[in-house]
């Protein structure tokens, strides 16, 4: 059987729905940035598919800039993870509550 | 593959001089800074002030050359300058310049300690640049993401608990709605092979939005995404605690600057979904502008903390401004920049007023930086403070004469032009809801005694230099003589607006 | 003679005024003597009028000034002397000048003797406009400004609770028939376009009956305010708290019959709408005879003579509505006279015995109060209506119109009336003046009043004694050159005289009958145990048919708890807490809905997903909806939709 | 100087409230008399130079403000507005006179000056952008006044007045918007000046809906019925002086407004509207009296009358006739003069005993003779006795309303009766009887500076009520030319009827709807 | 065929790599997981003829981020079991599969591309060399912005992890600052 274009966007709808679950349920924050980058990486699937049934080559770039764009994302994640890890000894995202209202 | 030929005319590259010139400050300045550490925080203010004074001349440029010539873009279609696109920079821009000169504060604090957050903020300013200027959606991902990430760092830079907290939230929901950014980018990717908002226009009405239902998929992540950038209702949550965690100055220009960069992406993306009649947009676009609004009001009445209170009321104000766009009339979008031109020098006087006011440890009857309770009977200690803090809260209320008021009549009478009478009222009767948090603040300034006499007035302006009360004194005349200023600009913007097709 | 004219009408305000500058110092006799000078100045003026209105036959009108002109309306302060008002005027000042001679001497000892004479000038000043004026509106002035000096007057003694509350009473009553003629010019204007007299009366022939009848009606209404008629009766004899000269001058001799001048003035209106002239007649004669079952019982001099005068305001209603209007005049003037004189008898008495008003408490005092006594006796003799005396000649004309219009029911009402009004009378004279000397036991000292009051009462009886049979003719030539000349007469002679002298001797009876009853010495002070102060009858007549009671316990009552009820249950509870409660509304709502900010980004991460399904779920339905819509129509349409 | 008056009057306080900032502490009081008094001086002159036989506006200025969106700042007076300016003048001059030791004396007069700016404003903008701005602003001041130096629950009733008033104006802004916007599109541009909107015919259907708008603005403001409670509030709370001129002037706003814009904007709603709005005036009149009487706080009596008063001026505005409107603008003027002397006079008793409270007073006709005499002839002046200015107004607005229902001037009419009973009362309650109290044995009567506040109020309440042509020609000229332009414009039989054509063959250019909405 | 197969197979391996990713406790599985998921992607790539892509993925995502995120974890001490208060699970597994049953509603429905005319046609030159073309041509602005953007994570990344962060001048007092400013000089002085 043909596989189309649909099988790849469910695809990508499934595991976007996983990164969210992720992005939900997960308290750690390393690992909730773990789901963030798996909700890019599902649209880059898509991406390359439209590109490819299309034969355009646009969302090949839009994927690649959205790699880029989720690698600046670690950066940034990670030197505040850093300096909140240093100060407060954790990463629990329950921790983070001095703020509420 | 054939080589490829390119004129240089044709890039037609001074579409790139106004971002380029941040960038180059940016750069410059961490040059400086590798050479000769260091240096006074005042040197990098004035660069940077400098820097954007040149990149407001560009602007100017490009705004004649928009005059004569109309739309330009540029770099092989990627730069669009249109009317938006020179209106929303120049409010960048601007409202950046008024916002840089509050580095320079009496006490001293640890983000103007580096010349890096300097750099960053220019870069920041080339990301907001770049995200207006242009329909495609990879440079619209991409600037936004430029800005956003260095904005997530200079919100950081304040180096105390609250600040890394209110960093993280938000970096943690911005990477969600980048997610649902790129998701909604590929529905319409997907749809009509394009990411140009031109195109993807083009291609839908051509189809005549056959599939409806993508469309419509495609837009609630859109709108979800951008929800989040302006701080829709239920996607707002991070307003008051990002607000909170920074410090006021910064609060008051991402109350302002982000957000024009968002209205003006919504604007061209949802414009043409409004013209094309897709009543589910209208709808959902209703309903959220509604809820925006009003929610955000009634949370706002019961804040203890005038800067979180400040928050939601911008939530509020983005709530009022978005229902430009379900609008879609080119009053309606005129009156966007009208407001947000007038709400910047508003809103900025407002938090400049608690940045001058900054403590560095909190007395005891504080609950907050700056709980209500901290400007009980100021206008006893310090009256002329007080009456600026007063002036801006009636402007933001929509007191007329001043400035703020402008925007909301203007407002207002864009939907009852549209068509949208009981949204015109809903907006009335917000305004009024509105008012009662900006009056308690006037009530604790004016009407209550003093809780520590001894300190004085001292306590508002500790953080007061002669930079910090230019930017007030810009903001309060601009406040007060707005009503001379409205006219100009009014026919500045609309021109603008109309004259880019929207 | 406009010059008199004026010198007549504001020699009392500025006597007013002269007063009311000392109003605030110590007593000075100035305050006193000032004002009666000026009154006599003002009698004097009217006196000159009154020769010049009866020597010319002509009227004299002026315009002094405007007062309001906007749109139609277009009044004047205009003022008019013609046979009515000159008339009025000569009764009103020459019954002032003599009461406020009398005041000088019986306020002598009173702490406000300045604030008194100020208020008494200011009184007589807008009586003057009442009866001068040439519009409805001047009318009115003058209607409410007698209100407001009455109610001063009234009050006079303000530190008296009782005084305080009369006074309230009578304006807020008054002012309940002054809507009603409010309403009356009202409708005057909206239907002629003008409230002048010259020109409204000329245009009321041309207007629709109906509308007549509710002028009629609402002008009455106001008149029954200012006259004490029924039901507006009890402010009267609660008035009684205020100064006796007040009474005498006020409430009995001028502002009382400021109804009856109304009702004369319009005779034009009353004449086209014969019905509501019946009824005002018919109410008069009630109001005459339930007025006298009232004085028969009551123990207090001066609410008896209040009650008398209510009784003859009845007579003259009762003249006035059957058509009679000169007739009411003359009754009226001639009992301005006897009336005022009875009240200022009273004061005396009152004087004399430190203010005690209950008859049974007296008796004997002829010996030492020998003037007064002749003066009473005389006035009551007059009010009796015994030939000579001024009142046999104004209310045996009335008892005649009554008989000659065949209202025999009226006729009747007021023959009974006639005698109860000749018992009650000579029932406080036998229990003042004659009789077994009760007072001295109860420790009180009376001594006549002072010369000059008597002398300054002596014109009064003298007018109560002559104006009946003097003026009468003259009146009545002076008078129908404005009102309607109807001479009573009845042809047969045999009636006349039979009926004339019946009545004579009926009410003479009834004197005789009050003097055995009331001179024996079995007399005593009642203690309320006797049977006839426990019969029914008593207490209904004592409790002025329990009318006062009715009012306090069904009207103020309710009134004030009405209020309460108003302010605290509907003001507070329901009108203000509504609103508060939207207030409330939005801060509950935010107070309840704020930890949906919980703080927690794990929270609001899922608020974005969840704000993100929100509109994924409306994008489904509504892509759904779109796909499948011609569907949903067939499907919606089957059901009818 | 003559050309720019209007201007002048304006903002010539404002302009001294700003100098004033540098005066010092002792001398402020000085200062604020001597400005007050120049403006009352420049404000008769306005009235000098007024010329009479002129119903239409006079003084007329104009400069462009927003010329894009039909923004201009056009000044202008007529016999409606004039003596209300005069009024406001007055009444700050007075006011800031009678001022007693109040605390942060300086700052009280800086506001009260830059109230009386809002004021004037209010009645001299012939822009309805111009219009709401002063309307608007003048809530400032006064929210001010009453939460700073008012009573105990002074912050509770400046918020209530402040938002209610506030969110009752918004919603006059969508109306005002509304009515630009028809404006626009029946002749292709933008306009706020009310006489451009005067020659504009609009739909019945259209006219019911921006008539609802703007009275809920207007109502508001008045107060009417059923949104009237933040009145008793702000008075109870405010200052002497804040309620002195909350009812003297800021209540006129709302009524004024109704003659200006509502009148001859939707004469067909209005007349559509009249009944229901007379049946409210009515339960204003009686209900708010009723109220009064049950009161125990002397001031909010006077409070509550001032709404039954103003219920008597919605009604004689609502006749539709010259009669009513003229006597509805000089009850305005009479009911400014009046209520402003009694909330004086009560502020003088609360200066001595600082207590309100009837009960705690009684028998002060003996202590206090000239205050008691004073207080009573504002008393009678507020029954509306003749020769007293409330008389004049309400017998006109009354006798104008006549005109249109003869059984709800009979309910309104029990004005008379109920006014008089709750005001002697109170007056009974305070004056009457013997003194019980012992603080109350040796009150002082009224002084000097009191005295100076008072007489003229009382020389104005006699000589007006005795000849009150003066006012009443220049006012009944204006409002017959208001009445005219009503019937011209009405579409609908009942407003033709309903409102008097008072000269035939008067023909206003009109520019009829295009196009519907 | 094969190309089913394939799609198959990666499809079901990313789907458990990634639901690893999220519910595993332990923070080394769940780092593993997501590396292998995003090789398995990249073969998706190749699948699609973006051989330029799929290297891209192996060597950026694979490579940098996994490396860079192995160093987060090393520092943050996580290689143990990871703690975490749940809190009510419906609401998460709830609203996840409500996204995706209405996603996938609408996408099992097929597109009607029709009006859709490729910009930058797919040709015959090779995959690499034609991104290139693109990439540096009509992208040229978005792929300079995007190296701003790494700069700026770059310095982002330095600031906040490096020790500037270390004492917050913030919540110092200005004494506070001197002295450390002097401490400061004095230890320079001494090397």
């Amino acid at each position: 059987m043909e596989i189309g274009l649909n099988h790849y966007l469910v695809l990508s709808t499934i595991l976007f729905s996983i990164g969210l679950v992720g992005v939900m349920r997960r308290k750690n924050l390393l690992m909730l940035f773990f789901a963030t980058e798996i909700l890019l990486n599902s649209v880059n699937i898509a991406f390359a598919a439209i590109s490819h049934y299309y034969g355009d080559l646009t969302g090949q770039m839009f994927a690649f800039f959205v790699i880029a764009i989720a690698a600046s994302e670690v950066a940034v994640g990670l030197g505040l993870l850093i300096v909140w890890h240093k100060r407060y000894n954790n990463i629990d995202l329950d921790y983070l509550n001095t703020m509420k209202g | 593959m054939s080589p490829v030929n390119i004129s240089v005319e044709s890039l037609n590259l001074v579409t790139l001089a106004p971002m380029l010139i941040p960038i180059v400050g940016a750069l410059l300045i961490l040059i400086i800074d590798m050479f000769k550490g260091g240096l006074d925080k005042s040197l990098y203010v004035m660069l940077s002030l400098l820097i954007l004074f040149i990149d407001f001349n560009a602007l100017l440029n490009s705004a004649g050359v928009f005059n004569q010539n109309g739309t330009m873009s540029g770099v092989f279609d990627v730069m669009l300058i249109d009317g938006l696109a020179i209106l929303s920079q120049f409010i960048i821009v601007g409202a950046s310049m008024l916002f840089i000169p509050l580095a320079l504060t009496h006490k001293r604090f640890h983000e103007f300690s580096y010349p890096e957050f300097f750099a960053l903020f220019l870069f920041m300013i080339a990301g907001f640049q770049f995200m207006v200027a242009t329909d495609n959606l990879i440079l619209v991902f991409v600037g936004l993401e430029t800005a956003s990430l260095a904005l997530y760092t200079l919100i950081a830079m304040h180096n105390r608990e609250k600040s890394f907290e209110a960093a993280i939230k938000y970096f943690t929901m911005g990477a969600l709605a980048a997610g649902f950014f790129s998701f909604g980018a590929m529905v319409f990717y997907a749809l009509t092979g394009s990411i140009e908002i031109n195109q993807i226009a083009a291609v839908l009405s051509a189809n005549g939005y056959a599939d409806i239902g993508f469309v419509l998929i495609g837009v609630a992540f859109m709108l979800a995404s951008f929800g989040f950038k302006l701080s829709m209702v239920p996607f707002h949550t991070w307003t008051p605690d990002v607000y909170e965690g920074s410090s006021a100055a910064l609060a008051g220009y991402m109350s302002i600057v982000p957000k024009i960069a968002g209205f003006v992406v919504s604007m061209r993306f949802f414009e043409f979904l409004i013209h094309s009649g897709v009543v589910w947009l209208e709808v959902v676009l209703y309903i959220l502008v509604v809820v925006t609004m009003t929610a955000a009001n009634i949370w706002a009445l019961v804040q203890t903390d005038v800067k979180r209170m400040l928050a939601y009321s911008s939530v509020s104000h983005a709530g009022f401004v978005m229902a430009a766009i379900l609008i879609g009339t080119t009053q309606s979008n005129s009156a966007l920049f009208l407001y947000w031109i007038l709400f910047s020098f508003t809103n900025l006087g407002a938090f400049s007023m608690l940045w001058i006011s900054r403590q560095k440890n909190l007395p005891t009857h504080q609950s907050s930086d700056h709980s209500f309770e901290k400007f009980s009977g100021m206008i006893k200690t310090s009256p002329m403070a007080a009456s600026v803090m007063a002036l801006f809260m009636l402007s933001l209320a929509g007191v007329p004469p001043f400035a703020l008021f402008w925007g909301k009549m203007y407002m207002i009478s864009s939907a009852v032009t549209g068509g949208y009478p009981v949204l015109a009222l809903i907006m009335a009767l917000n305004s009024a809801i509105a008012g009662y948090y900006y009056l308690k603040l006037i009530v604790f300034m004016f009407m209550k005694e003093p809780q520590t006499r001894s300190l004085g007035g001292a306590v508002y302006v500790t953080n007061a230099t002669g930079a910090l009360k230019t930017i007030i004194g810009f903001a309060t005349i601009g406040t007060i003589f707005a009503f001379l200023a409205v006219n100009p600009i009014l026919e500045f913007v609309t021109s603008f607006v109309y004259n880019s097709g929207y | 003679m406009e010059l008199f004219l004026y010198t007549a009408l504001f020699s009392p305000l500025v006597g007013s005024l002269f007063a009311a500058l000392f109003s605030m110092s110590a007593k000075t006799k100035w305050a006193g003597i000032v004002p009666s000078i000026l009154l006599g100045v003002s009698l004097t003026s009217s006196t000159i009028l009154l020769f010049f209105v009866l020597g010319t036959n002509s009227t004299l009108h002026v315009e002094m000034m405007t007062w309001m002109e906007t749109g139609g309306l277009y009044i004047p302060f205009g003022f008019v002397v013609d046979q009515v008002s000159v008339t009025m005027m000569m009764v009103v000042t020459l019954v002032s000048t003599v009461v406020h001679v009398y005041a000088i001497g019986y306020m002598d000892h009173d702490k406000g003797f300045n604030r008194f004479f100020a208020w008494l000038s200011a009184f007589v000043f807008s009586m003057m406009i009442l009866v001068m004026s040439d519009n409805f509106a001047g009318l009115f002035i003058g209607w409410e400004g007698v209100g407001l000096c009455s109610w001063g007057l009234i009050g006079f003694w303000y530190q008296k609770e009782s005084a305080t509350w009369a006074a309230n009473e009578a304006f807020i009553m008054n002012r309940i028939a002054d809507l009603g003629m409010l309403i009356g010019i009202f409708l005057i204007y909206w239907n002629t376009g003008s409230l002048q007299y010259d020109i409204v009366f000329p245009a009321m022939a041309t207007l629709d009956t109906t509308t007549l009848v509710w002028i009629g009606i609402f002008l009455f209404i106001g008149a029954m305010g200012k006259s004490a008629q029924f039901p507006l009766h009890t402010w009267l004899a609660d008035a009684m708290e205020g100064p006796t000269p007040v009474s005498a001058l006020i409430h009995a001799a001028t502002m009382v019959t400021a109804g009856v001048y109304l009702v004369v003035r319009s005779n034009e209106l009353y004449a086209l709408i014969p019905n509501v002239g019946l009824f005002i007649a018919s109410l008069g004669a009630f109001v005459a005879i339930f007025a006298a079952t009232m004085a028969l019982v009551n123990r207090d001099i001066k609410r008896v003579i209040a009650y008398s005068t209510l009784s003859q305001l009845g007579y003259m209603f009762a003249a006035a509505g059957l058509g009679a209007y000169w007739v009411a005049l003359f009754h009226l003037m001639a009992h301005a006279f006897f009336k005022a004189l009875l009240f200022l008898g009273a004061g005396n008495v009152m004087h004399a015995m430190d203010s005690e008003l209950d008859p049974f408490k007296m008796g004997g005092l002829g010996k030492g109060m020998k003037w007064t006594m002749i003066m009473m006796t005389l006035a009551s003799v007059a009010l009796a209506g015994i030939f000579p005396l001024a009142g046999f000649f104004s209310k045996d004309l009335i008892l005649e119109a009554a008989f000659v219009d065949h209202h025999l029911i009226i006729y009747g009402v007021l023959l009974l009336t006639a005698g109860l009004t000749a018992f009650y009378s000579f029932r406080i004279i036998a229990l003042i003046f004659h009789g077994k000397d009760r007072h001295t036991a109860l420790g009180f000292h009376p001594h006549e009043a002072y010369k000059f009051m008597l002398i300054a009462m002596s014109p009064l009886l003298l007018l109560a004694i002559i104006s009946g049979f003097l003026f009468k003719g003259g009146f009545f030539e002076m008078v129908t050159t404005l009102l309607p000349a109807t001479e009573y007469h009845i042809h047969d002679h045999l009636t006349y005289w039979i009926m004339t002298i019946g009545t004579q001797v009926f009410v003479i009876a009834s004197i005789f009958y009050a003097y055995k009853k009331y001179m024996s010495p079995d007399i005593k002070v009642p203690d309320g145990t006797s049977a006839m102060e426990q019969s029914f009858k008593y207490k209904l007549l004592i409790n002025q048919y329990y009318i006062p009671h009715f009012y306090a316990e069904y009207l103020v009552k309710p009134y004030r708890e009405l209020s309460t009820i108003f302010w605290e249950k509907i003001d507070m509870k329901v009108v203000d807490a509504t609103v508060d409660g939207i207030a409330n509304a939005f801060y509950t709502t935010a107070e309840q809905t704020r930890g949906m900010q919980s703080g927690n980004l794990s929270t609001m991460l899922k608020w974005m997903v969840a704000g993100l399904i929100g509109l994924l779920s409306l994008a489904v339905v509504f892509g759904l909806a779109a796909r499948h819509s011609d569907s949903i129509v067939i499907m919606l349409s089957g059901l009818g939709v | 100087m003559l050309d720019h008056i209007l201007s002048i009057l304006i903002f010539f306080p404002a302009l001294a409230g700003v100098l004033g900032f540098v005066v010092h502490k002792d001398s402020m009081r000085a200062y604020g008399i001597a400005v007050s008094i120049i403006e009352f001086a420049l404000s008769l002159w306005l009235w000098f130079a007024f010329d009479n036989g002129v119903s239409g506006m006079q003084f007329m200025e104009q400069l462009p403000l927003i010329p894009a969106f039909g923004v201009n700042y056009i000044l202008g007076v007529d016999g409606i507005s004039l003596f209300i300016i005069i009024l406001a003048a007055f009444f700050t001059m007075i006011g800031i006179a009678s001022l007693t030791d109040t605390k942060d004396v300086k700052n009280m007069i800086v506001t009260l000056l830059f109230l009386q700016m809002t004021m004037v404003g209010v009645f001299a903008a012939l822009d309805a952008m111009v219009f709401y701005v002063f309307w608007e602003l003048s809530l400032v001041p006064m929210l001010y006044i009453i939460g700073a130096w008012g009573g105990e629950k002074r912050i509770y009733a400046s918020i209530k007045f402040f938002l209610y008033t506030f969110a009752g104006s918004l919603v006059m802004l969508v109306g005002v918007l509304f009515m630009a916007y028809f404006y626009y599109q029946a002749t292709g541009q933008w306009s706020f000046a009310i006489l451009d909107w005067y020659r504009l015919i609009l739909p019945e259907s259209f006219q019911l809906w921006l008539f609802a708008a703007f009275f809920l603005g207007f109502a508001i403001k008045v107060p009417m019925f059923p949104f009237h409670t933040w009145l008793p509030y702000a008075h109870g709370q405010a200052p002497t002086i804040g309620s002195v001129i909350l009812a003297a002037i800021l209540l006129k706003m709302g009524t004024y407004a109704f003659i200006r814009f509502s009148l001859p904007l939707f004469p067909d709603a209005s007349t559509f509207f009249m009944i229901p709005i007379a049946v409210l005036a009515i339960i204003m009149i009686i209900y708010t009296a009723m109220v009064a009487y049950a009161q125990k706080d002397v001031k909010q009596v006077v409070a509550y009358s001032s709404i039954s008063h103003m219920g008597v001026i919605i009604l004689g505005t609502f006749a539709l006739n010259v009669e009513g409107i003229s006597g509805s603008v000089f009850l305005m003027i009479g009911h400014g003069v009046v209520a402003g002397a009694l909330f004086l006079l009560v502020g003088v008793i609360y200066d001595r005993r600082h207590t309100k409270l009837m009960s705690e007073f009684g028998g002060l006709a003996s202590v206090m003779p000239k205050y008691a005499t004073i207080f009573g002839i504002m008393m009678m002046a507020s029954v509306g006795l003749p020769l007293t200015i409330n008389f004049v107004g309400e017998f006109l607005s009354l006798l104008g309303f006549y005109q249109q229902s003869h059984i709800l001037t009979l309910l309104a009419g029990v004005a008379i009766i109920v006014g008089a009973i709750y005001m002697l009362t109170a007056y009974k309650k305070m004056f009457f009887g013997k003194v019980t109290k012992e603080e109350n044995k040796h009150l002082p009567d009224v002084n000097k500076r009191e005295l100076i506040a008072l007489i003229p109020l009382v020389m104005i309440t006699i000589w007006l009520g005795i000849y009150p042509k003066v006012l009443l020609g220049p006012i009944s000229n204006s409002v017959e030319s208001i009445v005219q332009l009503m019937h011209d414009k009405a579409v609908s039989h009942e407003a033709k009827i309903r409102i008097p054509n008072l000269s035939e063959g008067v023909e206003i250019i009109t520019i009829s709807q295009q196009g519907g909405h | 065929m094969f190309e089913a197969i394939a799609f198959y197979l990666f499809a079901f391996l990313t789907i458990a790599m990634f639901y690893i990713t999220v519910t595993t406790s332990q923070a080394l599985y769940a780092l593993t997981a997501l590396a292998a998921g995003m090789i398995f992607i990249s073969a998706f790539f190749f699948i699609l003829g973006a051989d330029f892509l799929g290297a891209v993925q192996i060597v950026v995502y694979s490579g940098a981020v996994m490396a860079l995120y192995s160093f987060g974890m090393m520092f943050f001490d996580t290689t143990r079991e990871v703690k975490e208060k749940q809190g009510n699970k419906y609401i998460v597994v709830g609203l996840a599969t409500v996204a995706a049953v209405l996603v996938v509603l609408i996408f099992s429905a097929p597109i009607l591309s029709d009006n859709i005319i490729a910009l930058y046609p797919i040709g015959e030159a090779g995959n690499t060399q034609e991104v290139g073309v693109v990439l540096f041509t009509k992208y040229l602005v978005p792929f300079e912005v995007a190296a701003i953007m790494l700069l700026v994570a770059m310095i982002s990344g330095i600031v906040l992890a490096g020790k500037k962060m270390d004492a917050s001048l913030t919540l110092m007092t200005e004494k506070e600052i001197q002295d450390m400013r002097k401490e400061k000089k004095s230890k320079k002085a001494l090397l």
